[in-house]
């Protein structure tokens, strides 16, 4: 029998039943790899249901550290009777299934390796709480693949301590299923296994963590002291961590009262309007949504546009359109962020690619919408925000300093003649703000939606509205110097062929670029992060001749943008589009790639 | 707009506060609104609250959505920061700013259609989440700034400027919001004056969620029972005409009656408006006798007026989210951000 | 004294204040223009205010039919003290200024006639009643320039009657009012002004009605039974047209009752939905709002456009962003409805440039949304919507029949062997639907904007929700092909530069095709009227060196679409914009151009 | 989802109506909600209830916002449409659906998040207009679908599975719907089949809007108060992982009781539930007794079951409307185009 042979090189997939416990598991697996100093990317696949249902959890480990998805399974832990369908299917020639042998099966393939362990069988006997025999098949799994992998099982038993510190009584049960795999495997399958964990270094100034999780903590180290969001998956656990983490890092000494505020709002056009009344008032404020609640916070945008007031938002993508594929992840509300409310508008978006750089692209986001007084959009996806990834550890600097931008103080109000909120002194397009209650008589403004001259007086005098428009747009040219720079994969331009990319992209296309280049084709590439675009965006555009832009939607949003903004002729920008929910895959692109190049259609479709 | 319309309401009496300010100290700009319109005499009412309460007025911010009602805030208190915000929304706003810095007073001041339609989602969470601001539904029973449709909160069968009838029950927010545990919640009439500066006060030095519903008759599009009287001329002509566009010039319509006692006061279309004055003996802290009382004066077409409901005792919402009593928006940098040494533990974590 | 001199071409403005009545006077009296033979276009100025702030009314009348507006005022009305200032400084040199002499004035310029009527006086010396001595000033100075203009006094003495039939005893006093003004003129100025109106016929066939009274008209004819709304400028006459029509044209005979049903919801989200739920259920439903309906309306756009349910929503577009100028006109929100809602979306747009095309239009857009299954949505403008245009008379061909599109009635389910609600039959991407309580056990399906697939059941199948939404971009080609081609002002291309244009901008187009051509520029002009764009569309951009395309917006967004959509150079298209919420003029247009093409930058900024 | 994780619920008692349907044609796709959710058990009530009522299935129209509570409709009548919409906005959809014909039968399924929070605007609304629709809420005091936030529903101070506590108080909609004139309103619990299905069946022969709050325990984010009992040994083990997702299987919660007595219900996580029927001699056509019972009840901590208020001879939004008879969407171009002939008139009124 054929058996795949690898060591720090190959994808898992677990197959579990929604519900059932077995994600907490699967995660411990992934980071018990991590703690062996090997990168994983773990995905959870999972159903928009909350119990009953099949959901898969992914998880690449790679020692090179490429962290895109993969196609094709190594070994597949096969829990769930109802998916072995197509968990068999996908699993590659030598590869291994694992399932639960307490109802053996036949699988009809002859070319895996089929290992069975007796889980419900084994948990029956040893836990006798019918909630506890269910649980612990998960850990029991855990362990199994621990001893077939050649893993140190002491890695599994410090994370349970880790994990129930404070709940001792449950470490003992929890460790004893652990056991209760791993020494099956050992009596069954003592070196079967040809994909092996081997120990490494390859983790070192890395974490394991998600995007989500990330961009919340960047929020309390950027200063946010409101959250106002309203649940919706995936962004759901953004707002969750900023909860969290406040709680730890935000309690004041002595009283210990909050120095945040956390607001389930009713709704998404509730979480928005808070969000631009704490930013009015001069707290750092933020909301976390995602495709739906875009769109209803549009008419919001809109007004926080017009009338000048910051706000961060993110939105963690989602499948579209409409309520769409709630877990599965997309990059499509490009335009629908970018341009968001009726009437001329244009929005600075940022656009991180890993949770490294999702918590210092929050602690950025705030700075600049202080600084440009207008929303920032942080463009995550699903992929990025709710999975864990190995990233860069996070790093900040305690010499920084909040930017609060162009506020006046009590003490400058008293040195001015007369204050105009939107006069454009400094000639850069962002005027001056006072917040309420500053002085006692001056620096009082009507904030409005309505058209309003540079004094913030209601006006219908047509030109007026339209100086103060054409001044956004001056507005609009500084945000491009000011937002986060595009990231080249070179130090210079060297071919005539560039790659474009952005966001969770990021992970899968370095790996496309490392296969490209064995090929022997010389490419250059720049990764977007942010909108409006800035002067090296055009440059690097200008210096080639065929551009491709790869993104995670149907109708290349990013490419729209480009050539709406940037006048580039369209026919140089050649779209690779991936848009079934899977975040993309190195291959996947570099085939597009490869048969634009070649003149042949791609075969992935 | 800076043509000048009306004069500027001079007052005879130009004593001084506590802080020796004037009325006019008080003042906004020149009302654009109609003449006559009841949302004018409100305006004069928080002026004349905010003289007697000694506020500095500064440290008031007024919101609003978008509506007659909601640009009344550009007319009052001029030294205050305003905002007015989209259609319906108010209280989002509302509700960040005041937990950005709750040191400031919040008058939020929004219209029937503002707040019964298209806001009413807003208005009862913010009123459930007991927001510490003073909300004013400037309620005239009509759209006034986009020419006299019905609003939510008219009366079942009043007819319209038009001789439209409305087909459906009103909306009551002062109910409502006893029940979504608002903890001051009372009743009134723009041309009250005697009963509204009170309230008004009352209302401002509550800590919690205030609402006050007062009625303020829209000269324009007026929106009781059609009672054909005076006004018939002007009405018929507009019907006539295909763009009803005459607004004939009105006066403020006022009243003034005892505790205990009702009061018919004309409206500008000849109509009559029956007010009744909840009685000197009334308790106001009992949500069920509160409500109770106002469904008996709905069935017998009669508006209960004064405090109808408070709990002098309720948590605002900074109490219970335990917010920090120093403001959010003046922590520091060195207050906020856990610094480079919290990040050792949280990455040691994530490993 | 230099004094205009012209016949049937000069522009008229009154300047009166809010709420006094003075808009129905001069609407009459630009009635009795067109009754006289002669084309105008009478545009009210108004403040987003109901009674006491300056209002104007502007009425440009031209025999050749130029309906665009045009600078420089011929003839003041000027009835408003407040706005003295600004009436003065518009009106040409020799032109003539009317005024209430009852308080004499010097206005302080030499080059102009000024013209006093004591209309207070004399109204308080006719009338009693207080406010008849208000509202009768109005119809006097009506009667003052229908002697001065030398028009026939008893145009409007019949249309005083008309306007007053059922209410006769309000005759008297108007035509009294009215006769006032004209003895007056008659006494002190007669053969004084050199401006005259004499009588023509180049109003055969033509009617003077507003954009919103036509598409509420072409609703009823298009077979709308149902239409929920919220009330916004300047959207809300539309609404009311319908219900209007309604009232008058669809009472059932015997029973009095409704075939309609006309609702005020709550909100524009509401207004949306109830749209769409009467639409899935096989009436023909619409809504009408502007810019900031749009913004809240877009998740719900999102829902219509995934799950396929035919809508129609009319944007009467007003100045943006946000709030914004409520009563000032602009075409800003294309990329809010081309692209509304998150994901990728594409909505068809339609672009009706006069009241006649709104009234076929509005009938077209219900046959598109039926036969599309997709929301219709058809963009006009404040100047479109709310002012008067002498536009070619409405027309029906009793032959045409409505399209309902793809419905399968209880027989052809009957006869199928599996129905699949979005299966691509017919390789058009327009799949079959059933209206609900159609057939006892056959054609039940569950309409969805989660993830679904070619037979409406839920799927998290990446592959298949990919398929969904190739779908829709077949159907969104399938639209390219039904939507209305665009209008060409010449019948074959002869120029290598182009003028792209759409919507309102129409009628002053047509003026300065007419001034290009004297001064011997040879142009061709394409009007757009629908998106998707079409075959002739691109083939007109190919056909074209140079293309001007003007816009009343900031930011180019038609410009914008285009090059999203066709892959167009965009250093070929020139954008002409205009956006201070005044028409567009045709002298504008033409220095633009006259402009660009000499390289001077152009005076009008 | 393909994948079928629960058996379909066979009927014993296969007999049939007197369409000659059985109960399981009037099924609809296998559920795929947690193990034990009440959601599950107002399906099965409402199969009953169509049952016993001879509905013909493909006369009905299932509509739903977001949520565990609105996939609910796809659990019942398989030969009806259905419109599972957007969150919180059914109830629109449903308005615009019953004005295009009126002869369907409407039922709309919702939460407590989707109608209380998000969807508060749309329910008050679509009550006020007197729409001809039962609605239900499935009311389990959390937003289950998003993974156990509190709802506003919850009540006062209740603890969550991670153990937070709720805030604010709870917003009745029963009273609400009554005070904004909905025709029919009662509550229930989603294990009291006995009460449930007459309840229902009522309801859907109701003229007008019909109200169905349905207690309906979540068994997954159970929203009662913490009583630690059983549960606890999975709620502390939830608590110590980072992503708590371990739902232990459970079993439909029932009661039965009688008319004027009260009933104590165990929840999943051990806390109890007190319930109280109203009794027989109990007269549901006063509003104002019906809102001062309920909030009575509300103060002593308990749930006031049954039918709490209807008006039997109330209008319908199609008749407030006056709408033909026939229904709008089976109206031919004949009865609905007025024609060339008619547009002559018009053209000329407007010359
Ligand atoms: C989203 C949105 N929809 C509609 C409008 C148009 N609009 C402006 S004011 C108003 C109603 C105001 O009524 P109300 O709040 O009662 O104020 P009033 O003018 O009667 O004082 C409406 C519908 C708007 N500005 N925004
Ligand atoms: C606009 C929008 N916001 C948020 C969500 C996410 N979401 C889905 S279901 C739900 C709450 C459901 O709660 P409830 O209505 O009580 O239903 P339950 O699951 O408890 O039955 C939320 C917030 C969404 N789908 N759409
Ligand atoms: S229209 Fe009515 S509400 Fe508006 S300003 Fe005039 S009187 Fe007041
Ligand atoms: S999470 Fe709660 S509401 Fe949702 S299916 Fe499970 S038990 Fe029912
Ligand atoms: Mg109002
Ligand atoms: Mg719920």
């Amino acid at each position: 029998m054929k058996k795949i042979s690898s060591i720090n090189d190959f994808v898992i997939k677990f197959a579990n039943v929604n519900g059932s416990g077995s994600a907490s598991a699967n995660q411990m697996f992934a980071k018990g790899v991590f703690r062996s100093g090997i990168p994983v990317s773990p995905k959870n696949i999972f159903p928009s249901n909350i119990q009953g249902l099949p959901t898969w959890f992914e998880v690449r480990v790679n020692e090179k550290g490429y962290l895109g998805r993969r196609e094709g399974i190594d070994i597949s832990v096969a829990m769930n009777p109802q998916s072995y369908g197509d968990d068999i299917k996908e699993l590659k020639s030598g590869g291994y299934l694992i399932y639960d042998s307490s109802w053996k099966r036949d699988f009809g393939r002859e070319d895996i390796n089929v290992l069975g362990i007796p889980l419900t069988e084994l948990c029956v006997n040893e836990f006798s709480n019918p909630k506890q025999r269910l649980l612990f098949k998960n850990l029991g799994y855990v362990g199994f693949l621990a001893s077939l992998l050649k893993m140190d099982k002491d890695i599994y038993i410090s994370l349970i301590n880790e994990q129930f510190r404070g709940k001792e009584k449950l470490i003992e049960p929890n460790v004893k299923a652990l056991e209760i795999g791993y020494s099956y495997a050992e009596e069954n399958f003592k070196d079967f296994c040809d994909i092996q964990v081997n120990k490494s270094n390859k983790t070192e100034g890395l974490i394991l963590t998600s995007g989500n999780d990330a961009a919340g903590l960047g929020c309390v180290y950027g200063g946010a002291t409101f959250c106002a969001w309203y649940p919706i998956t995936p962004s759901t656990s953004l707002a969750e961590s900023y909860s969290d983490y406040s709680e730890k890092l935000r309690i004041e000494i002595g009283t210990d009262k909050n120095k945040f505020a956390f607001i389930q709002a009713e709704d998404e056009l509730a979480a928005i309007g808070m969000t631009i009344g704490a930013n009015w008032n001069g707290a750092r404020g933020f909301t976390a949504t995602s495709g739906p609640g875009i769109s209803l916070m549009s008419e919001f945008i809109g007004l926080a546009y017009f009338a000048e007031v910051p706000s961060v938002i993110f939105d963690v993508q989602r499948g579209g359109p409409s309520t769409g594929m709630p877990t599965r992840t997309q990059q499509s509300d490009l335009l629908a962020c970018a341009y968001a409310s009726h009437g001329d508008t244009k929005h600075v978006l940022l656009i991180p690619s890993d949770p490294n750089e999702c918590f210092d692209f929050s602690i950025e986001a705030f700075d600049l919408a202080d600084r440009l007084q207008t929303p920032v959009i942080v463009l995550m996806d699903l992929d990025l925000g709710m999975n864990d990834w190995s990233t860069k550890e996070f790093d900040w600097d305690d010499t920084k300093e909040y930017d609060k931008g162009k506020v006046l103080s009590k003490e400058d109000l008293d040195g001015m003649e007369k204050f105009g909120r939107y006069l454009d002194v400094d000639g850069d397009g962002i005027p001056y703000r006072t917040y309420p209650g500053t002085h006692p008589n001056k620096g009082a403004y009507f904030t409005r939606g309505t058209s309003h001259d540079e004094y913030a007086r209601y006006t219908e005098d047509g030109d007026k509205n339209a100086e103060v428009l054409s001044r956004l747009l001056k507005k609009y040219q500084t945000a491009s110097e000011l937002v986060p720079k595009p990231v080249f994969n070179q130090e210079k331009s060297t071919s005539s062929i560039g790659i474009i990319y952005f966001g969770s992209t990021d992970c899968s296309m370095q790996e496309t670029l490392d296969q490209l280049d064995e090929e022997n084709l010389n490419v250059d590439a720049m990764r977007l992060r942010a909108f409006p675009f800035n002067l090296e965006v055009w440059e690097f555009i200008e210096d080639h001749d065929l551009l491709f832009i790869v993104e995670q939607n149907r109708d290349g949003q990013m490419r729209t943008l480009m050539m709406a903004e940037g006048g580039i002729i369209p026919d140089k920008l050649v779209s690779i589009l991936c848009f079934d929910g899977q975040p993309i895959t190195a291959s996947y692109i570099k085939n597009k790639i490869n048969a634009h190049l070649s003149g042949v259609p791609a075969k992935t479709a | 707009m800076t043509y000048i319309t009306k004069p500027i309401n001079h007052h005879p009496r130009l004593e001084s506060n506590k802080l020796g300010l004037t009325r006019r100290d008080y003042e906004g700009s020149v009302s654009t609104l109609c003449a006559g319109c009841g949302h004018d005499s409100i305006s004069a009412a928080i002026v004349e609250a905010c003289f007697q309460l000694n506020i500095e007025a500064y440290r008031v911010a007024k919101l609003s959505g978008i509506g007659c009602s909601s640009k009344a805030p550009a007319y009052f208190l001029n030294q205050s920061h305003g905002f007015n915000s989209v259609h319906g929304r108010m209280p989002s706003i509302a509700t960040g700013a005041a937990m950005a810095n709750h040191e400031l007073l919040y008058l939020g001041v929004s219209g029937d259609g503002d707040t019964a339609s298209i806001g009413i989602g807003q208005f009862i969470h913010c009123a459930r989440r007991q927001l510490n601001m003073t909300y004013f539904v400037e309620n005239n029973g009509t759209y006034g700034l986009t020419k006299g449709q019905f609003s939510a909160t008219n009366d079942l069968e009043s007819k319209s400027k038009y001789g439209d009838e409305n087909l459906f029950p009103a909306i009551d927010l002062p109910s409502m919001a006893i029940q979504l545990g608002a903890s001051f919640v009372a009743r009134s009439f723009s041309g009250d004056r005697d009963q509204l500066v009170p309230l008004i006060k009352a209302a401002m030095c509550h800590k919690g969620f205030s609402l006050l519903d007062i009625i303020s008759p829209c000269v324009t599009f007026n929106n009781h029972n059609t009672s054909t009287k005076s006004y018939d001329y002007i009405r018929e002509h507009n019907e006539a005409l295909s763009k009803p566009d005459f607004v004939p010039l009105g006066k403020e319509i006022t009243t003034s009656y005892e505790p205990g006692e009702s009061s018919e006061v004309s409206l500008h279309d000849g109509s009559t408006l029956s007010l009744t004055k909840l009685a000197l003996d009334y308790d106001p802290t009992d949500k069920i006798i509160a409500i109770k009382k106002i469904q008996e004066s709905q069935r017998d077409g009669k508006v209960l007026t004064g405090l109808l409901y408070a709990d002098p005792s309720a948590k605002d919402l900074k109490e219970i989210l335990n917010i920090t009593d120093q403001p959010l928006n003046t922590l520091t940098q060195e207050q906020l951000c856990p610094g480079k040494s919290a990040l050792k533990d949280i990455n040691d974590n994530l490993k």
